[in-house]
């Protein structure tokens, strides 16, 4: 790396560091930067990309990406107050599509999936397999099974959580608890990864004091 | 009629991608539509776009606290801009790919973003120390489970795990604490995310109906 | 039924086995050109290294646009000896009676004796015939009879799909409509969504704004729409407290979205005035330039009351810690799982997953709304008897190997399977 | 002296010194390395200073955030410099993923999707790097592409640092031939999905702009049909979960993946159930593969740091946790608790 940028580098990584010790105009000025060079950047990677790669290019073979062009020019009419809300059709669009599209997905992979996932054999390995599951074998699938089901009791919306109901949902939070305390405890170690990049970065491309 | 028109466009192409996932000739409408997307989030991004640039002039305008900042995001963006829709000083002239090797667009996106972006993802790693020693109590039963999990987690992948629960024999292996990781990983906390999987996939199913079915429609705005 | 049906049904065997073993002969009669083999030189004298594959059978793949055909073969004879000299097959094909040209490689002869052509066209008629490949030559196979792949209007494999998806609409539409016809529906309390109104009167009496995050991602996010509608209603509260709402996106179809979903909160409120465009404002797409504007915003304009609902990642905590650095009432919800525990450390209230989907509804008090509340209830409630049901059959069909139990489990597992 | 006047100061020193350090780098200075003595003495004073914060705090007075941020950035500086090396033992789905990969023939073609960007990159570089090493060493061929579109200027990266290795120079692997980068494509999981169809009608041409069908490692790739096995190095959406919903479920394909450690406990769920063959899971995965394939890189590296910061995080939890039982309990019981 040349020096330019690797002293940019350095100024702009400290300067967002220093928003630890607290807001200055160090930071504030790495903020400015970084809010209009990227917004920048993202202008064009859409331009790029969707509007002559994919519009452009793409329309020849597939004129049905005049209703996507449609659709996008009336999302500008909202700067014509007289008929702004047409551009609602354009929002509606999305809504529908967005609503339609995942809800579908969402009942695959979530639900389909998931709940097919859950159905084990609770004493063997397999289905046919005989008393074959170990001790820690059955202990899992059981511990899958019954936090799976009081999970979802504690989701439930239609019933108060009192009583053996109660009871249930909460064997269920303390399993979605348990989920979140391994999914904290896991995050860590990403969180303290990208920090040792950046620390590399200061102590042995810009400063070379370490290998 | 002005809110309508927009609820039956919702209901109509909301139950088209229902239904095509069922039927083979319209598999790639899902594709379709989201070409539609990227090319109307260009548009919507006039209006964004315009918008950053209307509150930044404002400001510097009307001096108001912070103005001489404007300046800069006014100039970063401008400068992103055009070294990216002129491609200036890309070593393959205007028919390479914008972000080619050696461009202004490259050396601004690796020299400023990549080190901006990644610092201010890194800020997580002080965050995540803060709020261990603020928030994470035992407070009660289902705090304490969240520690106790996140504590065998993060022992459990630190040599300390093993030389913690070394000791323990063979026979009860799963109670060493990297195994007794994984264990968590893969029994209470799978049971976990399925509860939360298959409840997230109702709520959107029951959520998606009620915006195709126009029971909510807050999005939509009045009828003014 | 008539006599003539029976018949046919009682033959139904036979002229399976007789149609079967046509079908199988039909590609040694296929074609009477003698295979193409072209590339074993014709001047030197011929030693055949390997013998081409046989039983080349292409038939249409079911239920599709029309728009593959599935071929196999049985592999040559060589690969059950030792020193087998073929290292792979290639396939070739002819559209619509034309020049045969290559179509695959297929390098790894110990597993694959199929293929999935994917690149046939509904309408079109295409031929196939497969080469073992040697060093130094091919040899082929008997050519295919011409098949054009059929367009099929209805995906039978997704008939349980539809069942299931038919089922858990038509509860949540049928408790919809109960509610419509005025029957009370009990809906539990959800701690996160009590605690809005006090958090914007919180504001209000500080006299600080109230901030929105929608999350990082688009309008094409579910998380997204469900911000969104939640939105909805904490506008309504804010226009009613007369409190001042911030809310910067980061893209630029949430922004338009937002500035609606607002001003018809305002409009509803009979406020319409007080609404202005400025509440909504649009950052930037990048993820951690717009995280470091919102950091600014707080700490600059330090918010009573700070909503993160939606998609988010990484930047969670980087956001909730922030927020309670500057002493915010924080409301947080996402359906990501991994960044609930970072929300619920740094965070007042939390929306788990499913809260976040349900939240617009329950806040609006409005029967209907609430009434798809129960219908996801009876989604929930279908799970776990499926749960119970197919752990039960399916404990006893492994241990026991109950017939039964083995027949539940079997459908069970037909029917929650997605491919 | 006034805040302000410290603060300058502070500002000061700091580019005084970084003006020394870069000037001593210029001049060709070597890195600085902790003898182990050093290391140790330097580890105990972190953890008698913890000790400290401990008795502060169970005398009820809370240290604030910025000694917190302090030790964090000790924690993960300090062990970089140390020449201490830690043992590690490859967890299951580590094992599996470096399994699935060695078990492949000679000239299988394995698809690599880079679906992450710079900020991610220290945990998923090391990952990426050793798993292009991996297959370059047992003479598999590497397809490269991207759904993030700064994910192909990693894979570029990565190769440039496997090539570093004169082992694998000395194989005179050709671009084209024995490995290939596809680029990016926007479109997310409906890349994957066009991608069971065709290739091509994704890429039609690679990352430097040469044409599909002039590329020979590619040219009879038509799609997943022909690839013997796939990874999947991802950072969040689109990513590892969109692979598995459309690659594994639609199109049958042989996926591994390796996750960022935020990410990775939800891949479990795919893991169980068979979707996913093998999973390395952020540095700790890194260097666990690393182990395996007996080379050690900045995975390995990185790891004592990643211990350290740790340990600091443990100490946090358990300092929060003990005054909150011995002292803190009272002030929490007045309302102040935070």
């Amino acid at each position: 790396m040349d020096h330019v940028s690797v002293w940019l580098g350095a100024f702009l990584t400290l300067g967002i560091l220093s928003f630890l010790y607290k807001d200055n105009p160090w930071y504030k000025l790495c903020e400015a930067i970084f809010v209009g060079a990227s917004a920048g950047y993202w202008v064009i990677v859409l331009w790029w990309d969707n509007l002559v790669g994919k519009f452009y290019e793409g329309v020849g073979d597939d004129p049905a990406l005049w209703v996507g062009m449609i659709l996008g020019v009336l999302m500008l009419v909202r700067l014509i107050p007289k008929v702004g809300w047409i551009s609602r059709w354009p929002l509606a669009f999305i809504v529908g599509a967005t609503s339609g599209f995942w809800m579908m997905n969402y009942l695959g992979s979530n639900i389909i999936e998931q709940v097919g996932a859950t159905i084990m054999p609770l004493l063997s390995t397999q289905v046919g397999a005989g008393f074959d599951a170990g001790v820690w074998m059955i202990l899992s699938r059981l511990v899958v099974f019954v936090g799976t089901f009081t999970g979802l009791v504690y989701f439930f919306f239609s019933k108060e959580h009192k009583g053996a109901f109660g009871t249930t949902a909460r064997v269920g939070i303390f399993f979605i608890m348990i989920t979140f305390g391994a999914s904290f405890g896991y995050t860590v170690m990403s969180r303290m990864s990208l920090l040792i990049g950046r620390i590399d970065f200061i102590l042995g491309d810009w400063l070379g004091l370490i290998n | 009629m002005r809110q309508t028109i927009p609820l039956f466009i919702t209901f109509f192409i909301g139950i088209l991608l229902i239904i095509a996932v069922f039927i083979p000739p319209f598999g790639e409408l899902g594709e379709t539509f989201t070409l539609f997307f990227d090319i109307m989030a260009v548009f919507a991004f006039f209006l964004g776009g315009g918008n950053l640039l209307r509150v930044h002039i404002n400001k510097l305008r009307n001096k108001k606290p912070d103005w001489p900042y404007s300046i800069v995001t006014l100039s970063g963006f401008g400068l992103m801009l055009a070294a990216g829709l002129f491609k200036i000083n890309n070593p393959g002239d205007i028919a390479a790919a914008v972000d080619t090797a050696g461009s202004l667009f490259y050396f601004m996106f690796h020299a400023a973003m990549v080190p901006l972006g990644s610092t201010m993802y890194s800020l997580l790693a002080f965050f995540v120390a803060s709020a261990s020693y603020r928030a994470f109590r035992a407070k009660n039963r289902e705090a304490t489970l969240l520690l106790i999990a996140a504590f065998i987690i993060l022992l459990g992948r630190t040599p300390f795990g093993m030389y913690i629960s070394g000791w323990i024999p063979d026979e009860v292996s799963l109670f060493q604490i990297p195994n007794l990781a994984v264990w968590i990983m893969n029994s209470p906390n799978l049971a976990g995310q399925r509860a939360i999987m298959i409840g997230i996939g109702l709520g959107v199913i029951s959520m998606s109906l009620r915006l195709i079915l126009g029971i909510e429609r807050s999005y939509l705005g009045g009828d003014k | 039924m008539s006599y003539h049906s029976r018949r046919c049904l009682r033959s139904l065997p036979t002229i399976t086995a007789i149609v079967s073993c046509l079908l199988l002969a039909l590609p040694f009669y296929a074609s009477g050109q003698e295979p193409v083999t072209d590339s074993v030189p014709a001047d030197t004298a011929v030693v055949i290294e390997a013998a081409p594959p046989t039983t080349v059978l292409s038939s249409d793949h079911k239920y599709d646009d029309g728009d593959q055909i599935n071929l196999s073969w049985v592999p040559s004879i060589d690969e059950t000896l030792k020193d087998s000299k073929v290292i792979g097959y290639k396939i070739y094909r002819a559209e619509d009676g034309g020049e045969f040209e290559l179509l695959a490689e297929i390098p790894d002869v110990d597993t694959t004796n199929a293929y999935a052509d994917q690149e046939v066209e509904h309408g079109h008629k295409y031929a196939y015939y497969v080469a073992s490949v040697t060093e130094t030559g091919e040899y082929a196979s008997l050519e295919t009879m011409p098949l054009e792949p059929e367009r099929e209007w209805l995906d039978l494999n997704k008939a349980y799909l539809f069942i299931m998806a038919l089922i858990i609409s038509g509860a949540v539409i049928i408790y919809v409509e109960t509610a419509k016809r005025g029957k009370e529906l009990f809906v539990r309390k959800i701690a996160g969504l009590e605690a809005i109104d006090d958090a914007v009167g919180r504001a209000t009496e500080m006299g600080r704004p109230v901030l929105f995050i929608p999350g990082i991602h688009d309008m094409d996010d579910v998380q997204t729409l469900a911000a969104l509608t939640i939105l909805g209603r904490v506008a309504r509260t804010i226009a009613d407290y007369d409190t001042k709402i911030f809310m910067p996106v980061s893209r630029s179809l949430v922004m338009t979205a937002a500035r609606e979903t607002i001003k018809s909160s305002y409009q509803a409120a009979g406020r319409p005035d007080a609404y202005n465009d400025d509440m909504v404002n649009y950052v930037t797409d990048e993820q951690f330039g717009y995280v470091a504007a919102v950091d600014g915003i707080m700490v600059r304009e330090k918010p009573a009351t700070v909503f993160l609902l939606g998609a988010f990642f990484a930047e969670s905590l980087i956001l909730a810690e922030t927020g309670n650095s500057v002493g915010a009432i924080q409301i947080a919800g996402t359906a990501r799982p991994a960044q609930l525990p970072f929300f619920i450390a740094a965070c007042d209230f939390t929306l788990i997953g499913e809260e976040l989907f349900a939240a617009s509804a329950y806040l609006s008090g409005e029967p209907r709304q609430l009434g798809s509340l129960k219908g996801q209830d009876v989604g929930k409630a279908i799970a776990m008897v499926v749960i119970i049901g197919g752990v039960a059959t399916a404990t006893l069909a492994g241990a026991w190997q109950m017939g039964f139990a083995e027949s539940i489990h079997g459908w069970l597992m037909e029917v929650f399977s997605t491919n | 002296m006034s805040t302000r006047a410290k603060e300058l100061v502070a500002l000061l020193a700091i580019v005084v010194l970084a003006v020394i350090a870069y000037i001593r780098k210029v001049g060709g200075a070597g890195p600085i390395e902790f003898s182990s003595t050093m290391s140790v003495v330097v580890i105990c004073l972190i953890a008698l200073s913890l000790l400290w914060i401990l008795v502060l705090t169970i005398k009820g007075r809370l240290i604030g955030r910025r000694v917190v941020f302090i030790y964090v950035g000790v924690a993960v500086s300090l062990p970089l410099f140390m020449s201490l090396t830690q043992k590690v033992s490859p967890s299951p789905e580590v094992i599996q993923l470096y399994d699935a990969i060695t078990e492949l023939p000679e000239g299988s073609k394995v698809l690599i999707s880079f679906d992450y960007d710079p900020p991610s990159a220290p945990e998923l570089q090391p990952m990426a790097e050793s798993i292009i090493r991996l297959c370059m060493q047992r003479d598999l061929k590497v397809i490269m592409m991207g759904l993030w579109p700064q994910g192909p200027q990693q894979a570029n990266l990565a190769v440039e640092k496997v090539f570093e290795d004169t082992a694998i120079t000395n194989k005179g692997l050709k671009y084209g031939v024995d490995y290939v980068n596809l680029g990016f494509q926007t479109g997310n999981e409906f890349v994957i999905q066009r991608m069971g169809s065709s290739f091509e009608s994704m890429f039609s041409t690679d990352y430097e702009g040469t044409p599909y069908q002039e590329l020979p490692l590619v040219r009879n790739v038509k799609n997943f049909s022909n690839i013997d096995y796939s990874v999947n190095l991802s950072a969040g959406f689109p990513g590892t979960v969109e692979w598995v919903q459309v690659a594994v479920d639609r199109y049958g394909v042989q996926l591994g993946a390796g996750n960022t450690a935020v990410q990775a406990p939800q891949m479990y769920v795919y893991l169980d159930a068979g979707q996913l063959k093998g999973l390395v899971g952020g540095m700790s995965g890194a260097s666990e593969f690393e182990d395996l394939a007996e080379y050690h890189g900045k995975g390995t590296k990185y790891m004592l740091s990643q211990s350290f910061a740790h340990v600091v995080v443990i100490a946090f939890i358990l300092i929060g946790n003990v005054a909150f039982f011995l002292g803190g309990r009272k002030s929490a019981l007045k309302g102040q608790e935070p």
